[in-house]
């Protein structure tokens, strides 16, 4: 006869406020198999886990129901209270009456009912409940980290300091993300590169890292402590051994005029090529869609002049296996760079550019080594208008959210413009100024103080041309919204921050959630920023939300410490909530009658056959077997097994079905 | 200026009006000024367009019949530049369509919009006598009611020698299904402004 | 040859009516049979939907329930007016059952919205593809500014026809009558419409803008599709010269009449004798002189037209 | 007596419904309440006898939601749910059960709000389709379950 505590909690007034805590304690404690039932104020506080430890003590419990908030919040917490108070932690279980309850209803009767009827079922499940035993699963103490932006960089340098192995994984040919093409920095306007290139160069060097540019994750399996990654490394058709970097094959390339992606289209580049001097690694890759040799089979005109015969046309992609124990997810972020705005004409006028190309425009490594030019005719523009929220917080447009950083960097825009540019006029359309940051605020007020950038309060309507002019007509809403026409020679947007293209598909590969914007979602958006809901698989940056360097390294940072902490010891303890196969006595030995359509529903690889022998070794059943290391514990073999020979721990047959009859 | 700080209750304010009659959440504007940039007109309204929809979302009673009586919700043209470059979707047009209806149910058209209403109201007498719009009715009926006698006097003739002014109006066959028409949609015009 | 109903409108009985005449002079050569839709009445233009909501869908609800008599499937509506009213009508209709309920007991009449009213570009968007681009037999090579106005184009939501900002389709068209259309900036700003009659000045003032944007770019004709922008850039043209002290004689055409000329069909019967700005287009070769500036223009319109079409 | 209360059951992996459902409360939308949530690891977990089991012992309704195609925590347990509902669902209607009393939906962790929708929506379809009267039919069964003689169970 079990002894089941019920514990009622009123998280101050979010449960009692619509449920009658009291009335439910009093009916629960007429439930058969229920020996102690109370309610109180706050469970999850120190007094309140006293109660349940003095409870199974005095009344000597055989199982605890807490009747609070989401298991997800606090199981943790009460199921180390019953194990201090010496009960098997897994005879613990909660009842959540709060989300799913009192904060989902209105104060009545029916909620009062549905919490007492959730506990009852839960109560006829805990009576079920068998005392299970934690399982220790060794670590692989290597990371896996993908994307080699600033996050990237930032997590794997923490992990290898921190004495761990790395595999740091890029789909560029080089390191250094999206940082390496910006100008300055705000709030400091330092160079982005002076900062970032020793961070790269840190990384190409450190003992502990494994350095794939030019590859890509081709797939994830396994789990928390021992995922196997299978990565593409794309034929670079450069062997990286030979190539001393000497840049011969890029100087006598015969095509030419690429258009260069790190230059965001402003700049051009050869078939061969290394994205920008300080790449990291130093070392070209031929561009197969642009090379000639590719395109008609001659040329080759790199081969015949690499002086270490390094170029090999016929590289092929090679797939690298690895076994790692925790992954970081810093694959960073993209912006809107389409006809996004047909009213705003971009791509259809040369000189209505992003903001990332307006950072290669003032960059002393940029095409106009960090003069600014107008791409057009490359004059100088006199007057230049900056747009912010072009596409962020436009619902029409399907992008709600606010993409943080351009508010920022669009002052930083016109305050490097104004610098390099003094008799220039600069104007700033803008909704709002959300400058929320270390010196962000004050950064700002220094551009429209002492810069004398024009910030206009209104959105932008439309941009046309007339004679070699940019006609924005705007309006003002600080002053009573009348309509302003700029004649501008340039025109920057700041066009919203968007998940990269193929996230979703790594997100599934990985069995990380992501939101509608296919940005990767956080286990919890306050308390765990930086896990994901997949165990092991951690995020830095903007993949996850758009963000600006410092929290993106901090977040990185995070991630870090977190792997490092994974790492701390070589065998982690796992919930044992996982399937198993029904053994009995000889001569049955076992209910399972080898099918094994568990083994074909096993996404895991975790159902193994086992020969049950006899004494003079003749095998007399083969059986199925899970191997408690690979069983994520989903059950799908348990729901398919036709003999209901395999049962899931923590989710038995007894346990639910007692649990329906309950309802 | 100042406003008393009673805010109207929730039911006549003119915010919540709009939503029981045309379904637009003008709380759904954050002000970005988009609508008074592209307007072609918001430079003649004495209201732009956005400071229209600021004025209903405080719910303050003088600024609801502040926008009532104003200028500009006669002056729309209702040539959907606004709604189709509001980031926030608000249907500037189908509010304003709503505004001018209030605005004549409550007797506070503004004096500068009459011409305007004139040349609907003689449009609308002119097509409910003939079925379909008769041009030569429509502008001598609205001089009349306007007394603008001599405009346009110069194009007219001209006009009649190209053939494009009908001296004679086209009549439909069936007239009486039009004066239904109007008779009907009168009443449940009314109707609906009497449930307010 | 494909049959469409037809709503001509009150304007393309009296002010539009070369527009009225071009369109049935070129539909049996661009494959389109039209049949009238019998005792229509007004759609009640700006003026229902500034006095009376219900009225501004009860007008046009006849006429949908007339058509849907005839079961036609669509309806050919050449002024963009009628056209964005009967739209919005039967979008409503469609989209709003009791109203549908209400309006059919007002126009006694049991009306679905099941026809469709199109525009003149989209008609010829269907034909184009079978003869237009073959029967050419004058091509319309002038340097042309594609005015779409506003009621074609917008509200997109509502229309999903071509795209509202910088639409294409009526460049397109001219294209293939072997026209150059210029990129221009006022290709979709309101001429000021409705206040043809009772706002002259405001009708000056936007109008103008337009007119000038067309010249100063090259345009040699503006080609309309809508009788209130005819009107108001043609008729009106008087006013705006004196509004903006101009002497602008650029004239403004319907698109089917750059069409009609196209397919060899006599100026008289496109009503080209009616124009207040008499339709005077130079023979090319002499004109080089004359239209120097639009050539200049239309260069780098061109070149600004290059990216659009990629 | 007062308009009928349906009971519905609704079964729900752990990873995305459920955490939905979270979400629904920490955002604190309202839905109905007559619900009754037990928690799966996985949808691929939820053997369709409970589905019966749940009518048999009274429910008007049973929901049956997890994570979205390609979202699931363990890979491929929604398929397999999903795979198991079309076969069970042609049997079910095979037998004459009405199988809109069964409702199978995605909700993923960031939808409170889609189940708040799902729950009204599908409440209100069972009021329509009334109480769910056949499993009483069952009584001998449930007799020998041991399950009539149930104290805290409500009387309605």
């Amino acid at each position: 006869m079990s002894r089941i505590g019920v514990f009622i909690c009123h998280c101050g007034e979010n449960i009692a406020g619509t449920v009658d805590c009291a009335k439910v304690a009093e009916v629960v404690s007429h439930l058969s198999g229920v020996a102690h039932s109370v309610d109180y104020k706050y469970m999850c506080s120190d007094p309140g886990q006293n109660l349940i430890k003095e409870a199974i003590k005095e009344k000597n419990l055989s199982g605890v129901i807490v009747a609070a908030c989401s298991p997800r919040m606090h199981e943790p917490t009460f199921r180390r209270a019953c194990a201090e108070a010496g009960l098997n932690p897994f005879l613990c279980e909660m009842a959540n009456i709060r989300e799913h309850c009192s904060w989902v209803h209105e104060k009545s009767d029916g909620t009062t009912q549905k919490a007492i009827d959730l506990i009852r079922m839960l109560v006829s499940k805990v009576r079920k409940n068998k005392p299970l035993y934690p399982i220790k699963v060794p670590v692989q103490r290597t990371a896996l980290v993908i994307g080699g932006g600033i996050g990237g960089i930032q997590a794997s340098l923490d992990i290898a300091n921190a004495g761990h192995k790395v595999i740091l994984v890029e789909r560029d040919p080089s390191i250094g993300g999206h940082m390496s093409q910006l100008s300055e920095t705000f709030p400091t306007l330092d160079c982005s590169q002076c900062i970032l290139t020793p961070r790269m160069v840190e990384v190409a060097q450190h003992p502990n890292i494994t350095l794939y540019t030019y590859s890509e994750v081709e797939s994830v399996s396994g789990f928390i402590g021992n995922f196997k990654v299978k990565i593409r490394k794309k034929a670079r058709c450069v062997d990286e051994k030979l190539c001393n970097g000497c840049g011969v094959c890029i100087q006598k390339c015969t095509v030419k005029k690429i258009p260069s992606e790190f230059d965001e289209g402003l700049g051009l580049r050869p078939a061969i090529y290394v994205p920008f001097p300080q790449a990291v690694p130093n070392k070209p890759v031929i561009d197969k869609k642009n090379c000639t040799y590719f395109i008609r089979g001659k040329c080759a005109a790199c081969e015949k002049l690499c002086p270490t015969k390094a170029i090999r046309f016929d590289q092929q992609d090679e797939i690298i296996e690895a076994d790692v124990g925790g992954i970081v997810l810093a694959t960073g972020f993209t912006i809107l760079n389409t006809d996004f705005f047909p009213e705003y004409g971009y791509g259809k006028y040369k000189d209505i550019i992003t903001g990332l190309q307006y950072e290669r425009l003032a960059s002393a490594s940029g095409p106009t080594l960090g003069v600014i030019k107008r791409p057009s005719d490359g004059k100088i523009p006199e007057t230049v208008v900056f747009i912010a929220c072009a596409g962020s917080r436009d619902s029409a447009k399907g992008i709600e959210y606010c993409s943080k950083i351009c508010c920022m960097y669009t002052a930083k825009h016109a305050m490097l413009y104004k610098h390099k540019f003094h008799e220039g006029k600069a104007y700033v359309f803008y909704m709002d100024i959300r400058a929320g940051g270390k010196m962000y605020e004050e950064f700002v007020r220094r551009a429209i103080e002492e810069d004398h950038v024009k910030y206009i309060r209104g959105r932008v309507s439309k941009i046309y041309e007339e004679d070699g002019k940019l006609i924005v007509k705007g309006a003002d809403t600080l002053l009573n919204h009348q309509p302003i026409e700029i004649k501008a020679d340039m025109v920057v947007l700041a066009t919203a921050s968007i998940a990269n293209q193929g996230a979703e598909e790594l997100a599934q590969k990985l069995h990380v959630s992501y939101d509608s914007y296919h940005f990767f979602a956080e286990a919890h958006p306050k308390l765990r920023p930086v896990e994901t809901n997949t165990a092991g698989i951690f995020l830095a940056g903007a993949c996850q939300a758009p963000k600006d360097i410092p929290d993106t390294v901090a977040q990185a940072s995070g991630a870090g410490s977190k792997i490092a902490a994974l790492f701390s010891a070589t065998e982690m303890t796992r919930e044992p909530v996982i399937a198993v196969v029904h053994r009995t006595a000889p001569p049955i030995f076992s209910t399972c009658v080898g099918c094994f359509l568990c083994q074909s529903a096993c996404p895991f690889q975790a159902i193994e056959r086992e020969e049950i022998k006899a004494r003079d070794g003749k095998v007399l059943k083969v059986v199925a077997k899970v191997n408690d290391g690979l069983c994520q514990g989903c059950g799908t073999c348990v729901a398919l097994c036709r003999s209901k020979s395999i049962d899931l721990q923590g989710f038995t047959h007894e346990q639910m079905y007692a649990q329906i009859m309950a309802s | 200026m100042s406003y008393s700080l009673h805010h109207s209750t929730e039911s006549n304010s003119l915010l919540y009006k709009v939503f029981e009659n045309t379904g637009e959440t003008v709380y759904k504007c954050y002000q970005c000024g988009k609508c008074s940039a592209g307007c072609p007109l918001s430079g003649d309204m004495d209201y732009a367009p956005s400071s229209v929809l600021r004025m209903i979302q405080l719910e303050i009673p003088e600024l609801d019949s502040k926008v009532l009586s104003s200028y500009s919700i006669w002056l729309c043209l209702t040539c959907e530049t606004c709604v189709t470059r509001c980031p926030q979707e608000v249907d500037l047009p189908k509010i304003i369509d709503y505004l001018r209806s209030e605005s004549i149910e409550h007797k506070k058209v503004n004096p500068a919009a009459k011409d305007i209403i004139a040349f609907h109201k003689t449009f609308l007498d002119s097509i409910r006598t003939t079925g379909r719009l008769y041009e030569v009715g429509l502008i001598a009926g609205y001089k009349f009611r306007t007394f603008h006698l001599l405009q346009d006097v110069s194009v007219a003739p001209k006009m009649f020698l190209l053939g494009k002014l009908n001296p004679l109006p086209h009549i439909i066959k069936n007239r009486s299904a039009i004066e239904k028409i109007f008779r009907k949609s009168n009443r449940a015009h009314a109707g609906k402004e009497a449930e307010q | 040859m494909i049959t469409i109903g037809y709503f001509p409108g009150c304007s393309l009985l009296g002010t539009a009516r070369e527009y009225d005449e071009s369109l049935r002079a070129i539909a049996p050569k661009i494959g389109i049979e039209l049949v009238e839709i019998p005792d229509w009445n007004c759609c009640g233009a700006t003026a229902a939907h500034s006095l009376n909501h219900t009225l501004a869908t009860a007008l046009p609800a006849r006429i949908l329930a007339l058509a849907e008599k005839e079961n036609l499937e669509e309806i050919l509506v050449p002024c963009a007016a009628c056209y964005n009213r009967l739209v919005m009508a039967q979008h409503e209709l469609m989209s709003n059952e009791p109203l549908c309920k209400k309006v059919s007991d007002i126009i006694e009449l049991d009306v679905k919205g099941t026809a469709r009213p199109i525009n003149i570009l989209e008609a010829l968007m269907k034909t184009s593809s079978n003869g237009l681009a073959q029967n050419i037999s004058k091509p319309f090579n002038y340097t042309v500014a594609c005015y779409y106005g506003c009621l074609l184009v917008r509200p997109p939501k509502v229309l999903q026809f071509d795209r509202a900002e910088d639409p294409q389709i009526m460049d397109e068209v001219m294209k293939k009558i072997g026209a150059v259309p210029i990129d221009w900036a006022y290709k979709t700003e309101c001429c000021g419409a409705g206040f043809s009659v009772s706002k002259t000045d405001i009708v000056s003032k936007l109008s103008g803008k337009i007119i000038k944007d067309a010249v100063t770019r090259g345009a040699e004709t503006i080609i309309v599709a809508c009788p209130m922008c005819h009107s108001n850039l043609d008729m009106r043209r008087k006013d705006i010269n004196q509004y903006n002290d101009s002497r602008y004689i650029i004239p403004v055409m319907y698109i089917t009449q750059a069409i009609g000329l196209a397919l060899g069909i006599d100026k008289k019967k496109l009503g080209l004798h009616r124009h207040i700005i008499p339709v005077t287009l130079p023979v090319k070769e002499k004109t080089t002189g004359k239209t120097q500036p639009a050539l200049a223009v239309s260069e780098r319109s061109a070149s600004g037209g290059k990216t659009e079409v990629e | 007596m007062s308009e009928f209360e349906p009971k519905i059951i609704a079964f729900v992996c752990n990873w995305c419904t459920y955490a939905g459902a979270d979400l629904t409360g920490t955002s604190r939308i309202k839905y109905e309440p007559n619900v009754r949530i037990i928690k799966n690891t996985c949808t691929g977990r939820i053997d369709f006898m409970m589905i019966l089991k749940a009518f048999a012992r009274g429910a008007d309704g049973v929901m049956v939601s997890g994570c979205h195609p390609n979202d699931c925590h363990y890979t491929s347990g929604n398929f397999h749910a999903r795979r198991r509902w079309i076969v069970f669902k042609n049997l079910l209607e095979f037998l004459g059960f009405d199988t809109r009393r069964i409702y199978f939906s995605w909700v993923s962790a960031a939808e409170g709000a889609k189940w708040a929708d799902v729950v009204n929506n599908f409440v209100n379809n069972i009021k329509k389709l009334g109480p769910f009267e056949d499993y009483k039919n069952l009584n001998p069964v449930r007799a020998s379950l041991g399950v009539l003689n149930e104290s805290a169970r409500p009387q309605n």
